[in-house]
């Protein structure tokens, strides 16, 4: 569209491991998506019979102890797993930019606040905190998204405001006042889109976490219960029978990799391509 | 006091002053500007100069209520601006602009030249929609710049260029007042004199006044009729600028047109080289903020601060040697200087 | 300085206090489940079965759970303020005690991970940067992300699988010798250990481009006195930094690796007490975790003007 | 006798844009005891030309011509020989003295370098000696400064800071990068009287890049104007400020506050794609036909004044 926006996307595109990562994606979004026309078996069907079988032309991906076809779970769960993420990044990003712009810019009382909450949420390691909560409400997948939400939003407004307060110095900022905008607008049209490259490049990285931390709690047996297809729990039910059925293990936590790797990759491919002198995170 | 000698006034500041304070346990405060007080009249330019972290940068944002003043009036146009609330400050504001000193960073980075122009004239609806691009291009060409620039980026400009920018910007909203806080410091010099050769044109044009902040006295002298010199938040000397640079009083004024680089090596003169630096305005000396580097210091100018005075033609100094009862020191001090 | 000490020392009983008063709510804004949970195991000592109202109701007098939240924490902060963090609704012992028993395990299990990413990490991250664009560089940060990328509870499968099940080379679960160790501090370590490097790559690259290592080269300084005097101290401000945020990481991820490895540390406690819902000990553990996690920032805090004059001088 | 002469040296270096001609084809000469003022407006190439004579740039920059010190060509030299030359012989006053010192070392260590570097002083002696040198460039208390970090200091005390790690090991030549830049016009007073001491007592030679003609008024013999990469007038500092014959140097000279500040038209040329032929020539009022196709060559207009400009061929 415009110059710096062509070379960026150029910076971007050139960078191999980015390219990969966003070709990833968009293939377990689509697997996510067309789920119920590409998987070969139904996921809940039980067959006694055929369970623990190892991969085959018939099962690529073998069967559980429950005779159900993995390679179908894995589908699904890819729905699970990026269903549940998306929602929590969305939900985070939005309200945590919000906020963080909002401290950044009046600072004060709110500013205070947040700062605070920072200090004292992120005093707690981030999994340690879900834990908590959903030792609290209890396990399933609404929780894990509360778990998540509750802490996630904070990075979002930790990063905004951290820009927000940078911008708010510059002086374009003070010639808006100075021409009579008033404080909405200039937080619409000026922070705002000045914000975003950094948290843009936050969303994706937490992308990868998110999707972490669900699979974690899953695997704890905290997260989304079975039968529900998820890579986490799918591996939590695997675990019991690693010794003879290593597929069972081998194949949900490599989807989980992947999927973590691509979003880091294109993460890092579009901080690099973004011009690094505007990144605050860290 | 709207007309002391017949002149109207276009502004005018009544002891004007800030504190800033930070820290919320141990309270530390600033007073960054400390009772200034100066008139600009209708069409003039008056400058204001000063070593960096003297306050004068904070002078131009507390005379637009950018930063809200601690103390003092602000007069523009016979509206007392500290009194007005916040809507009838916005409504203000378009008669009321500012140029800042670093053009890069004073331009919205994803907004294209056109929108940046236009956006005053949106904003407040100066002109019909209809005719918006036009006086756009009317603007862009009167600030020297080229039609093609409209679908430009910041970035994509030089220094200069956005300079002019920023200039068409604040001329779209046909100000009366325009604080020009170091407009080109950040400039080469054959750029700088474009950018105030163009200033002075559309001055007469438009007919400004102008709050013209400058740490170069050389450019004082060229841009203003009268000015102020400031230290450590406070306004040493002021009068006509001419009068000022051929007959300064004050010995820090005197330092600085000492200072004052001259592009000539025949030209030989005797430089008063100042002592030390600028103390801290967290922790300004007692009495005369100056005299920690100043030769002619007196007992009396450790413990009590000299008041500003007049000395006629509106020539103000604040300084002991001129205080008007005591005449002695007064000729005293010119005997040293002449030696 | 003392000043600064102070200050932080004011802030960090802040946070602890909001932080544990935050956990405590949560755990308790459910009163009615709450006392359930106890009368299970008061009563039943089974969890799968119901107590009935009367059961509750006793369970409810006796601990005091009619009480309003605010003074139900306070009497808990206090009697945590004299070492008596409760007894575990489970079991009855003492929760400090439980915690004690266990703190040691975790405390190797993660110090040694810390140690291991230090060790690995920065001397690798300062050849990747020495090296930048070359394979070795390249090799580097490629192994990084990756290890960034893997689920730490997939890696220790996997290292289950490959070292014990499959080569025999080290015992699979449990607690015991230093071979008991090398997994579970390989699979922890693994993510610090790459984001150390990474990190050690950028800031050694950002300070080789800095201004001040030119005047370095223009004194006529030598590679060697450039990296060591003049290169290093500054590339180690950020990573200090990052080491006292990713211990939380480290200690989050000590949680699920203890799980798994049957390592019998308070990760593991918090996890057990969690699916139990023992509240004493949740609150306990929780406590103990935040109290590590921020002595050693507090630590890194007050030992930050070493590495760094421009902070906290004056 | 000249201490060092920089024959047809050029730097260039490779850019996502273009190849950057920062230097192009340049000559200088720099006599015993004397100081030229190299003066250009931002972009023009004058700090790239004082980065390679001690080839201090990135490796992504080639550099060729030759820079001869005493018989020795600077760009021939290994490594460790131009180690030895660095900070001994020669020394470099960067520019920004916040960014160029160590933030995390103190200031006496970093003077006290040279010393230990190129005399093998022990540490406690070349610890006094730094302080010593810091007493020399009129810094109040120096010993209990040297101790003291960098932003510690305020600007003017970080400058003399620089002139003093500079000046450590009694160098025969100075590069001084925009001394003064960015400081206050009675700071900016005293740094230069401080200099023109320094100087005139050590009895060095200086090369002197400046934005500033008033600054090089101040301190130079003669002066050399860049404009794009190329030295357009070379002259003796009084016959330059009576009257300099290049255009570009006439206006440039013309556009300061002082000297009138008439504006030039235009905008510098870019170091990628200069203009063919004379680079000023859309910019020039004396500007003929011939000036947009033939690039003229540095001639002798008088007494040792040069001027890059077909009006004197």
């Amino acid at each position: 569209m415009t110059l710096a926006k062509s070379r960026n996307m150029d910076e971007f595109l050139k960078n191999r491991a980015s390219v990969a990562g966003l070709i990833v994606i968009l293939m377990l979004i689509t697997a996510a998506i067309l789920a119920d026309f590409i998987a070969p078996y139904d996921t809940d069907k039980i067959a006694l019979k055929e369970k623990l079988k190892s991969p085959s032309w018939e099962h690529p991906m073998g069967t559980d102890q429950l005779g159900r076809d993995v390679l179908s779970r894995m589908i699904y769960g890819t729905r699970t797993t990026f269903e549940l993420s998306i929602l929590v990044v969305a939900l985070t990003s939005t309200f945590g930019v919000f906020i963080g712009i909002i401290a950044g810019y009046f600072r004060g009382v709110i500013d205070e606040i947040l700062m605070r909450l920072i200090d004292v949420l992120l005093a707690f390691p981030s999994i340690i905190l879900a834990l908590v909560i959903i030792g609290a409400l209890g396990p399933g997948m609404i929780n894990t998204i509360v778990a998540i939400s509750l802490v996630g939003w904070l990075f979002y407004a930790r990063v905004a405001r951290a820009t927000t307060l940078s911008i708010r110095e510059k002086e374009y900022i003070e010639g808006a006042r100075a021409m009579g905008c008033s404080d909405g607008y200039i937080c619409l049209r000026y922070v705002l889109p000045n914000c975003l490259p950094p948290i843009i490049v936050l969303m994706t990285l937490n992308l990868g976490s998110v999707i972490l931390s669900i699979a974690a709690l899953g695997y704890l047996g905290l997260g989304a219960q079975p039968p529900t297809p998820e890579w986490g729990s799918m591996l939590n039910e695997g675990r019991e029978y690693l010794r003879d059925c290593p597929w069972l293990c081998v194949f949900p936590g490599l989807m989980i990799m992947l999927a973590v790797l691509a979003f880091n990759f294109i993460g890092d491919g579009l901080r690099d391509a973004i011009d690094p002198r505007q990144m605050v995170i860290k | 006091m709207a007309s002391m000698r017949g002149v109207s006034f276009m502004l005018e500041v009544q002891g004007l002053k800030k504190t800033f304070t930070s820290g919320l346990v141990s309270k530390r405060s600033v007073k960054a500007v400390d009772g200034i007080s100066f008139n600009i009249a209708d069409g003039e330019t008056f400058g204001l100069v000063g070593e960096s972290g003297c306050g004068k940068t904070t002078v131009g944002r507390l005379v637009l209520r950018l930063i809200e003043p601690t103390e003092g009036k602000v007069i523009f146009n016979s509206i007392d601006v500290l009194k007005l609330n916040k809507k009838a400050l916005r409504k203000l504001r378009p008669q009321m602009q500012i140029i800042f000193q670093d053009p890069e960073s004073s331009l919205h980075p994803r907004m294209k030249i056109g929108d940046i122009i236009a956006e005053p004239l949106k904003l407040y609806n100066l002109v019909p929609k209809a005719n918006r691009e036009k006086k756009v291009l009317e603007l862009i060409d009167m600030v020297g710049l080229q039609p093609e620039h409209v679908n430009r980026f910041p970035h994509e400009l030089s220094g200069g260029q956005s300079q002019r920018v920023v200039l068409a910007r604040v001329l779209a909203l046909g100000p009366r007042f325009i604080v020009a806080d170091e407009p080109t410091s950040s400039l080469d010099v054959s750029v700088q004199a474009q950018i105030l050769s163009l200033m002075n044109t559309v001055q007469e044009e438009f007919h400004f006044s102008c709050l013209f902040i400058s740490h170069d006295l050389n450019l004082i002298s060229r841009m203003t009729s009268s000015m102020g010199v400031m230290y450590l938040g406070k306004i040493v000397e002021a009068g006509s600028t001419k009068e000022l640079f051929e007959e300064a009083r004050h010995p820090y004024t005197r330092a600085l047109m000492s200072a004052i680089p001259i592009a000539d090596p025949q030209t030989k003169r005797k430089k008063i080289v100042l002592e030390g630096e600028m103390p801290s305005p967290m922790n300004p000396p007692s009495g005369c903020r100056f005299h920690t580097r100043c030769r002619f210091k007196e007992k009396i100018c450790e413990k009590t601060e000299p008041q500003l005075i007049d000395l006629g033609e509106g020539h103000r100094i604040a300084c002991h040697l001129y205080a008007a009862e005591d005449k002695r020191l007064v000729i005293r001090h010119r005997v040293t200087v002449e030696i | 300085m003392l000043n600064n000490i102070l200050k932080r020392l004011g802030i960090f009983c802040l946070v602890l206090t909001v932080s544990t008063s935050l956990v405590f709510f949560m755990l308790h804004s459910l009163p009615g489940e709450n006392a359930e949970v106890m009368a299970k195991y008061i009563f039943l000592g089974n969890v799968e079965l119901n107590p009935s109202n009367e059961e509750v109701q006793l369970v409810k007098e006796k601990f005091d759970l009619d009480r309003s939240l605010l003074s139900q924490y306070y009497s808990w902060a206090t009697n945590a303020f004299h070492g008596d963090l409760g007894r575990s609704y489970k079991t009855n012992a003492h929760v400090l005690e439980e915690i004690l028993i266990r703190l040691p395990a975790t405390i190797t299990l993660a110090l040694i991970a810390v140690l291991m990413s230090l060790l690995i990490g920065m001397p690798l991250g300062i050849l990747a940067a020495v090296k930048q664009n070359s394979t070795t560089d390249y090799l580097c940060s490629a192994t990084a992300v990756l290890g960034i990328s893997m689920p730490n509870f997939w890696l220790a499968l996997l290292l289950i699988m490959v070292f014990s099940l499959a080569l025999k080379l080290t015992p699979t679960i449990g607690y015991g010798g230093p071979s008991h160790l090398i997994l579970p501090v390989v699979t922890l370590g693994t993510a610090t250990t790459a984001v150390v490097m990474r990190l050690t790559r950028s800031s050694t690259l950002e300070v080789m481009r800095q201004d001040y290592i030119r005047t370095a080269r223009g004194k006529g300084l030598d590679h060697r006195d450039i990296m060591i005097t003049h290169s290093l101290k500054n590339a180690l401000i950020p990573i200090i930094t990052m080491v006292g945020l990713e211990f939380g990481h480290l200690l989050g991820g000590a949680v699920i690796i203890e799980t798994i490895f049957a390592w019998p540390g308070i990760g593991r406690l918090l996890i057990d007490s969690i699916s139990a819902r023992d509240i004493p000990v949740i609150q306990g553990t929780v406590l103990f975790i935040t109290l590590m996690y921020m002595l050693l920032n507090f630590t890194i805090d007050i030992l930050y003007p070493i590495f760094d004059p421009r902070i906290g001088g004056s | 006798m000249t201490l060092l002469s920089i024959e047809h040296l050029n730097s260039h270096f490779m850019t996502v844009d273009g190849i950057v001609r920062a230097v192009d084809d340049v000559s200088l000469e720099i006599g015993e005891n004397e100081t030229l003022g190299l003066v250009g407006e931002s972009g023009c190439g004058k700090t790239v030309l004082a980065l390679s004579l001690l080839r201090l740039l990135s490796e992504n920059t080639k550099t060729d011509g030759r820079v001869i010190y005493k018989g020795r060509d600077l760009l021939k030299l290994n490594e460790k020989e131009l180690r030895g030359v660095r900070g001994k012989e020669i020394a470099h006053i960067f520019q920004n003295p916040l960014s160029s010192l160590n933030p995390v070392l103190t200031v006496g260590f970093q003077i006290s370098e040279p010393f230990l570097r190129h005399q093998g002083l022990k540490k406690s002696i070349a610890n006094s000696r730094a302080v010593q040198m810091l007493g020399l460039v009129r810094i109040p208390s120096a010993p209990d400064r040297a101790k003291e970090y960098p932003h510690e200091f305020s600007g003017g005390m970080r400058q003399r800071a620089m002139i003093a790690m500079g000046l450590a090991c009694s160098p025969s030549l100075i590069i001084a990068d925009e001394p003064t830049r960015g400081l206050d016009v009675t700071i900016q007073a005293q740094i230069v009287e401080l200099m023109k001491d320094l100087i005139k007592n050590s009895g060095a030679s200086m090369l002197l890049i400046t934005h500033d003609l008033s600054l090089a008024a101040q301190l130079c013999d003669k002066v050399a104007v860049m404009y794009s990469g190329e030295i357009v007038e070379y002259a003796d500092i009084k016959e330059f400020f009576k009257g300099p014959a290049h255009p570009y140097a006439r206006s440039f000279l013309e556009s300061v506050p002082s000297r009138g500040m008439k504006p030039i038209r235009g905008i510098s040329p870019s170091l990628i794609n200069p203009p063919p032929g004379c680079r000023f020539h859309p910019r020039c009022d004396c500007s003929m036909d011939i000036c947009k196709s033939v690039h003229p060559p540095l001639t002798e207009v008088k007494d040792g004044q040069h001027a890059r400009c077909l009006l004197y061929a």
